[in-house]
């Protein structure tokens, strides 16, 4: 019984980590319907920029981690929104009226950029994340442990997951975004200046992806230029199980694959793991073939 | 079935309601071999939706649709093209990133007796059907004029040679039956009258049933035999185009004071 | 050109010093490399310089065969050392064994890669005797009956050294209660940790790299798991302490040497690996460190870098007096030699 | 005449292959290898192109593909027991590829079915999740070696048949789209609903292009197998899916002439990009970026398509 | 208030227009005409900054428009009903209409505005919450127009407005042009089908205008 309760907490907290992802995939690909692919090597971006900046900060403000935590954060943030950003206007503006495919391989050249890149710049080797989360015991029997980590980490994705809806659906930015996303030409129409809706998407796109990385880091504490490419993938699918574009599908995507993988290995087969998850996502896909919360287009014949 | 022996076609008591909306209602149609039939009515009256319906794009929530006394309720889009109904679009759907040779080319593809081993292999059938495919290709562009832009990509030619390209295409499908959902939108006063010359030749040449949809009147009177008016989705007039013109209900929901 | 001409010997060295194992690869480069500019620092072999080519593997096993062949074929090296992992070292050496010139992996420890040839070596001890080790250790020095198993099913040296583990300790008389897996590249391990806990095991063997082990002590220490783990060869990092810090008490793993071994040789390199790179060296330093050594030694004796000769000559080395241990080639081209049990901490027993 | 043109060119491809690989042994070693490699991939690409380029249905699942018509045709020679050089071997290579493809082919068959309800990127996840699915099954069967691989697989692939694959494979595929039938997928590309209306079953044309392309991926993967003579799950993960992708995007989709020579561009590419060692893949991948803006319809765009080829061919043949 | 002088435009190799000029007075309703393919949708697109000119110029109230951006374009108070509707298909219709007034601060003219659009169009507050993607080919029609006055432009441009519009209604749009043209003072461009030349006085004696003569003959 209080291994099922674990795992669930197991689970969950899993699958807040690959949400937060999520949500970057889907920002982006709601407004450019193309899969971001360095998305995950921003988030591995953003957990250096917190490794090299935390043990200069952390001194500065006198060791409090309640202060140095945030400015982290929001360094990495403005790092990975500046990479982001710039990225958008290198690689992925002059493309912009052709197939979405062509965008697609040079998003994953741009992946393998900053993979290999990292591995050069960073060096391979695993770095050891320093503290930035407070690591609080909630709860501790001996057969059931929570730590205030994972919840802090379930409530900022709740916490964003929010505020990104809103800025979606409810303020003119987002309105904007919508409407990009559907026709660029129409909305440019309507007097939207397109570059800076894409901007401020890669902006906020990025600034997830380097809070998702500093959380990352700080729940598993061992960070390397590669770390992005697995929780990426895991991320990616779950925003495309909740419905890619959709950002409460995202964090619905995410907690479910979480969950179904630590059930998998916890239950059934651990060596199938990712094979089970793949195949549950399939048949979900199938009877929903747009994700959970996402909707078909609807086209007029 | 007990369908008239001389219709190509029937809608029994046909409707179709989207979410609350209800389209089309107890819709009865019925289309001779050999008819040349209009369908006008004011927008959003479900004209198209007819179209979609009889095609397959859309399943009827109620009535049948007979085709040649078959019940084609259910089929595939592909199965019902199959049958023989063959259509063109209100929004022009052409293969964009073909050329009109090769736009015309798949509708010719379901009357191939070839298939994948004979064009993989090259057997001597498939270059004699490959020949017979050309010729007809050719055939049927020089009829509608456009054997001059034969190689250029079709979406890119001006909107009114779109819009043959896709009478073509339909044509092509070799149909007992066509629809045809606006063929006149976008064409000049010249395009039109060659447009109406045309729809008449492909019915005296290839014996067929033709179902237009059309806003413009001069067009619609000019050809038609006999007219149906959609309004709610309900029809609210059927006759011959005299008799439409005047008909007050008509004038009311759709032509207004000054009709053409 | 090849070797024979001028005043150099080539060596070729695949490693993957790109991908998802450049730690490894890096590591590995390191010891060739110190190798290398000792034995030209005191005027090289038979009179010529050494020439260390080094070809990236990307961590793919097709890019393995791809550069071995490109070494051998191209750049006519008379000797190749590599790979780390046994999944590209088993992708290179029939390349090696049908061109006739000797390899030799300083920690593809798979039993099948020496199978592959008479051409093929290695200077690490093979899975079957790690596994051995540590069913030993744990069965007889810690007394402990009940082990659980977390392996990297990804990984063929994992999934080996757990079989090979396994195969011992039920041997023994031991049991295996949960056997559990995870992917290489996974960082959340508490789902597995949970269901190993729930099954109370006295020891939990984590057969694995460093980086993920680390990450596993520290996530079953906040899980409240006390019993100990314990590792083998691919525990050894110094990154082992830095990223699982105080989880890491009361955890062991079998290793290849002891930085604290007071034997000159292990003290010697350790100084001049720390100088040139500033770093302590990790296990795989210190068998790349060997494999060139041990050739060095052997083309010595050898008098020749000509194929046949050389191997001849490596097939013949009897108690190398190496970083990582007294070292002698068995017939089966397997290095016989000693294994060291560490504990986390300063002080490490020796078995 | 004309009309068999593709049918000679194949015939003299085949031939100029077999005398190719009697020299073969003059050829560097390393830089047989590479061309293998190429001739592998191009048959990779091309096949990929069928289901991507042609009938546009964007799948990431062909290095599935690849393994299960490697691991198939390894299981084949290594029971029969050929040995290269053997004259068995000129029966056994054939069974064991043929019988890679048709594994690779049925699996094809599965894969194709999600793609009759799913588009996109939800097609594209799911036929990765399938590629991954393979792969974890075989990392979990012993008898294949699992994580460890297959050993020992007999040293068959050389010249001859990997370019002979190349051209059946070219041929099969361009012949398949360049006929009125093959036109079907391009319909299915551009537009499914108006293809339907046009009397063409997109459902089979899909299936049918998955099942192709798998078979010839899957034939590609027992040429791999037997040249590296080792195998295992690792080497046909997802990322020699996209690697592949890569490859029929920069080509230029629905190009097979483009695909090929990206195919091989793409392998030289980092192979003559070695000496720069660690900076290699940075390279690498900032080229593949430069590529893409630079040429964004593909390196040729539509100016070097065998359909306009083979058309001026066939415009010369038929008098219309 | 609109000059274009010796526009040329090209996509890819195709010469779609080679040197129209034109210009219109404020307050005119200026009436393109011209044969399939002369170019007039490819002008108006290229005024609303869609597409690039490759030569000449075009100037708004004497502010150099060519090679903006669009967005700048509408704030400058160019506004257009594209041809091809460019519906945003799956916002509403409400939403569409919304969209229009990206640009604008002022709610209560906003609902003015949204409310003059449901009186021309009754059939879009019908279907006021219906996705603009299902709407059929004449409501999407009205929508574009409904949403290119939302706008609320100094110059109107619309690219046959008239297009897949039921007779009752065709009427009433004109009249509707009109009316707008008269009682807010817009300057409005309007391409139409020959032969459906609808506006009377002061259009007509555009239509004779040299410049969109010019168009009209589009150099064929
Ligand atoms: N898929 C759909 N979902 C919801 N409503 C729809 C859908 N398709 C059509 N409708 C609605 O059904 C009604 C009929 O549409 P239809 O396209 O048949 O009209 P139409 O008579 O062809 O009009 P027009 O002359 O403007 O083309 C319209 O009000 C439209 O909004
Ligand atoms: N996207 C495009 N790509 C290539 N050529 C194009 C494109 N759009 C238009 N053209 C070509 O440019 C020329 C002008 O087209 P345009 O649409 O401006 O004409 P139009 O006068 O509006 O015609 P219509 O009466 O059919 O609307 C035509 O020859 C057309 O084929
Ligand atoms: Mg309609
Ligand atoms: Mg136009």
């Amino acid at each position: 019984m209080s291994e099922l309760l674990q795992q669930i907490i197991n689970g969950i907290s899993l699958g807040s980590i690959y949400a937060l992802i999520a949500l970057g995939y889907t920002m982006v690909y709601g407004v450019l319907r193309f899969i971001n692919f360095p998305h995950g090597d921003a988030f591995m971006v953003g957990a250096f920029v917190g490794y090299y900046a935390a043990p200069r900060i952390v001194p500065l403000v006198g060791g409090s981690l309640l202060i140095a935590g945030p400015i982290t954060l929001l360094l990495s943030m403005l790092v990975c929104s500046a990479l982001g950003v710039t990225i958008e206007k290198l690689a992925y503006r002059p493309l912009r009226p052709r197939p979405k495919l062509t965008i697609l391989i040079t998003a994953i050249g741009i992946s393998l950029f900053l993979e290999f890149g990292g591995q050069l710049v960073f060096g391979p080797d695993p770095k050891s994340f320093p503290t930035l989360l407070p690591s609080a015991v909630i709860i501790n029997t001996p057969n059931l442990v929570l730590r205030s980590t994972p919840v802090i980490v379930i409530a900022t994705t709740v916490g964003l997951m929010l505020l990104l809806r809103f800025i979606v659906m409810k303020t003119k930015l987002g309105t904007a975004m919508r409407a990009v996303s559907y026709n660029q030409s129409a909305a440019s129409l309507m007097g939207i200046n397109i570059d800076t809706v894409i901007s401020f998407t890669f902006v906020l796109g990025s600034s997830l992806a380097a809070a998702a990385g500093i959380l990352y880091g700080s729940l598993y504490p061992s960070i390397n230029p590669l770390m992005g490419v697995f929780p990426g993938l895991k991320a990616f699918i779950s925003a495309v199980l909740g419905g890619i574009g959709n950002i409460p599908g995202a964090a619905i995507g995410g907690f479910i694959i979480g969950l179904i993988e630590t059930f998998v290995t916890g239950y059934l087969s651990p060596t199938y793991r990712d094979a089970i998850a793949f195949g549950i996502l399939i048949l979900i896909l199938l009877f929903k073939p747009s994700g959970i919360l996402g909707r078909a287009e609807s086209e007029k014949v | 079935m007990n369908s008239a022996p001389g219709n190509i076609l029937e809608l029994k008591a046909c409707g179709i309601n989207f979410g609350g909306l209800t389209a089309v209602s107890a819709l009865e149609v019925a289309i001779g071999r050999r008819d040349l039939l209009g369908m006008i009515g004011p927008n959003g009256a479900g004209k198209t939706t007819v179209f979609n319906m009889i095609t397959g794009v859309y399943q009827p929530t109620k009535g049948s649709v007979l085709f040649d006394g078959r019940n084609i309720v259910g089929l595939k889009p592909y199965q019902i093209a199959g049958l023989g109904i063959g259509r063109t679009f209100q929004n022009i759907r052409l293969f964009p990133s073909l050329t009109v040779y090769e736009n015309i080319q798949v509708s010719l593809v379901k009357t191939l007796r070839h298939g994948f081993s004979h064009s993989t292999l090259q057997l001597p059938r498939f270059h004699e059907e490959e020949r017979a495919v050309r010729a007809s290709i050719v055939e049927l562009l020089e009829i509608f004029n456009l054997t001059h832009v034969m190689n250029e990509r079709a979406t890119s030619l001006p909107y009114g040679d779109q819009r043959r390209t896709e009478i073509v295409r339909a044509l092509a499908t070799k149909p007992q039956l066509l629809l045809l959902d606006e063929p006149a939108a976008g064409m000049n006063a010249t395009e039109k009258v060659e447009l109406m010359r045309l729809i008449r030749l492909v019915k005296e040449r290839f014996d067929i049933a033709i179902l237009l949809i059309e806003h413009d009147m001069k067009v619609v009177m000019g050809i038609c035999e006999r007219i149906i008016v959609l309004d709610y989705g309900i029809k609210i007039a059927e006759g011959p185009p005299e008799a439409i013109r005047n008909n007050l209900s008509v004038i009311e929901a759709y032509l207004g004071e000054q009709a053409a | 050109g090849g070797g024979g001409g001028d005043n150099t010997i080539q060596i070729g060295e695949y490693s993957s010093l790109t991908g998802t194992a450049a730690t490894f690869g890096t590591s590995t480069h390191k010891g060739a490399t110190l190798v290398m500019q000792e034995t030209n620092a005191s005027g090289g072999v038979l009179g010529k310089q050494i020439k260390l080519l080094t070809e990236d593997t990307q961590s793919k096993p097709e890019e393995a065969a791809t550069v071995v062949t490109k070494l051998i074929t191209r750049d006519g090296v008379k000797a190749v050392v590599g790979e780390v992992a046994s999944g590209r070292t088993l992708a290179a050496a029939p390349i090696c064994q049908s061109n006739g010139v000797p390899m030799i992996t300083p920690s593809s420890t798979n039993p099948k890669v020496t199978q592959v040839g008479d051409y093929i070596f290695r200077v690490c001890f093979t899975d079957d005797f790690q596994g051995d080790v540590i069913a030993r250790f744990v069965h007889n020095s810690l007394n402990l009956k009940r082990a659980a198993i977390l392996k990297d099913v990804k990984n063929e040296y994992s999934v080996g050294l757990a079989h090979y583990f396994a195969q011992s300790f039920k041997q023994m008389g031991g049991e295996v209660v949960v056997e559990q897996a995870y992917s290489e590249g996974d960082n959340d391990f508490k789902a597995q940790l949970t269901a190993i806990k729930a099954a109370d095991p006295e020891i939990i063997i984590v057969p694995g790299y460093y980086n993920e082990a680390a990450l596993i002590v520290k996530q079953g220490r906040e899980l409240n798991i006390k019993v100990p783990f314990m590792g083998g060869d691919g525990w050894d990092s110094a990154k082992l302490l830095e990223i699982g810090g105080a989880s890491m008490e009361g955890t062991y793993y079998a290793n290849h040497y002891s930085t604290s071994d007071p034997r000159p040789v292990v003290q010697n390199f350790v100084k001049k690996f720390h100088e040139k790179y500033n770093e302590t060296p990790d296990a795989i330093a210190a068998l790349s460190y060997d494999a060139v050594s041990i050739l060095m030694d052997a083309i010595r004796r050898a008098g020749s870098t000509d194929g046949p000769k050389l191997r001849d000559a490596i097939a013949a080395t009897k108690d190398f007096d190496g970083v990582s241990g007294t070292i002698t080639i068995d017939n089966n081209r397997n290095a016989s030699k000693s294994a060291v049990v560490l504990a986390s901490g300063p002080d490490d027993r020796q078995e | 005449m004309g009309v068999h043109a593709t049918k000679v060119v194949l015939l003299a491809a085949i031939a100029i292959s077999f005398i190719v690989s009697l020299f073969q042994s003059q050829i560097n070693p390393y830089f047989l290898q590479i061309i293998i490699y190429i001739g592998i991939n191009i048959i990779l690409a091309t096949s990929l192109n069928l289901i991507n380029g042609y009938a546009g249905q964007f799948s990431l699942g062909h290095a599935g593909f690849m393994a299960l018509g490697g691991y198939t045709g390894a299981v084949v020679s290594t029971t029969l027991g050929a040995t290269p050089g053997g004259s068995s071997a000129v029966i056994i290579l054939p069974l064991a590829l043929v019988l890679g493809g048709i594994v690779a082919a049925l699996a094809g068959l599965l894969v194709g079915i999600p793609s009759l309800r799913l588009r996109g990127d939800y097609l594209a996840i799911t036929t990765l999740g399938f590629g991954e699915i393979i792969r974890v099954v075989i990392q979990n069967l012993d008898f294949l070696g699992g994580a460890r691989g297959f050993t020992g697989i007999p040293k068959l692939t050389n010249f001859f048949w990997v370019f002979s694959v190349v051209s059946i494979t070219v041929f099969v595929i361009s012949n398949l789209v360049n006929s009125s039938y093959g036109k079907g997928f391009l319909a299915v590309r551009d537009d499914e609903i108006a293809a339907q209306a046009m009397g063409i079953n997109t459902t089979k044309y899909k299936v049918v292009a998955f099942v192709t392309g798998a078979f010839f991926a899957g034939v590609a993967g027992g040429l791999y197998a037997h040249f590296v003579s080792y195998i295992n799950p690792q080497q046909f993960s997802f990322i020699r899916s996209i690697e592949i992708v890569v490859m029929v995007i920069v080509g230029g989709m629905g190009n097979t002439p483009g695909v090929i020579i990206a195919a091989a561009l793409l392998t030289i590419l980092p192979e003559a990009l070695r000496p720069i060692a660690e900076y290699r893949m940075v390279i690498y991948s900032l080229s593949l970026v430069i590529i893409m803006i630079t040429r964004p319809q593909g390196l040729f765009g539509r100016e070097l398509s065998l359909r306009s080829l083979l058309g001026r061919l066939r415009k010369q043949a038929m008098p219309v | 208030m609109l000059t274009v002088e010796r526009l040329e435009v090209r996509y890819g190799g195709i010469h779609a227009i080679k040197g129209v000029s034109l210009s219109i007075a404020r307050g005119q309703i200026a009436t393109m005409l011209g044969a399939n393919g002369a170019g007039k949708t490819t002008t108006l697109r290229t005024i609303s900054g869609l597409v690039k000119a490759s030569r000449g110029t075009i100037r708004f109230e004497d502010v150099e428009l060519t090679n903006r951006p669009p967005h700048e374009i509408v704030a400058l108070g160019v506004g257009q009903a594209p041809e091809g509707r460019m519906i945003f298909a799956n916002l509403t219709v409400k939403e569409n209409l919304e969209m229009g007034a990206y640009l604008r601060k002022n709610r209560a003219e906003i609902q003015n505005d949204l409310d003059f659009v449901f009186s021309i169009f009754p059939r879009l507050r019908e279907r006021i919450k219906q996705p603009g993607g299902t709407l059929s080919g004449g409501e999407q029609q009205m929508l574009a127009i409904g949403r290119a006055l939302m706008t609320r432009p100094r110059l109107l441009l619309l690219d046959e407005p008239s297009l897949g519009i039921a007779p009752i209604l065709v009427k009433t749009i004109f009249e509707k042009i009109q009316e707008i043209n008269r009682e807010l003072g817009m300057t409005i461009l309007l391409v139409v089908e020959t032969g459906e030349l609808m506006i009377e006085g002061k259009a007509s004696e555009i239509a004779k205008n040299e410049g969109v003569r010019k168009a009209y003959l589009g150099e064929t």
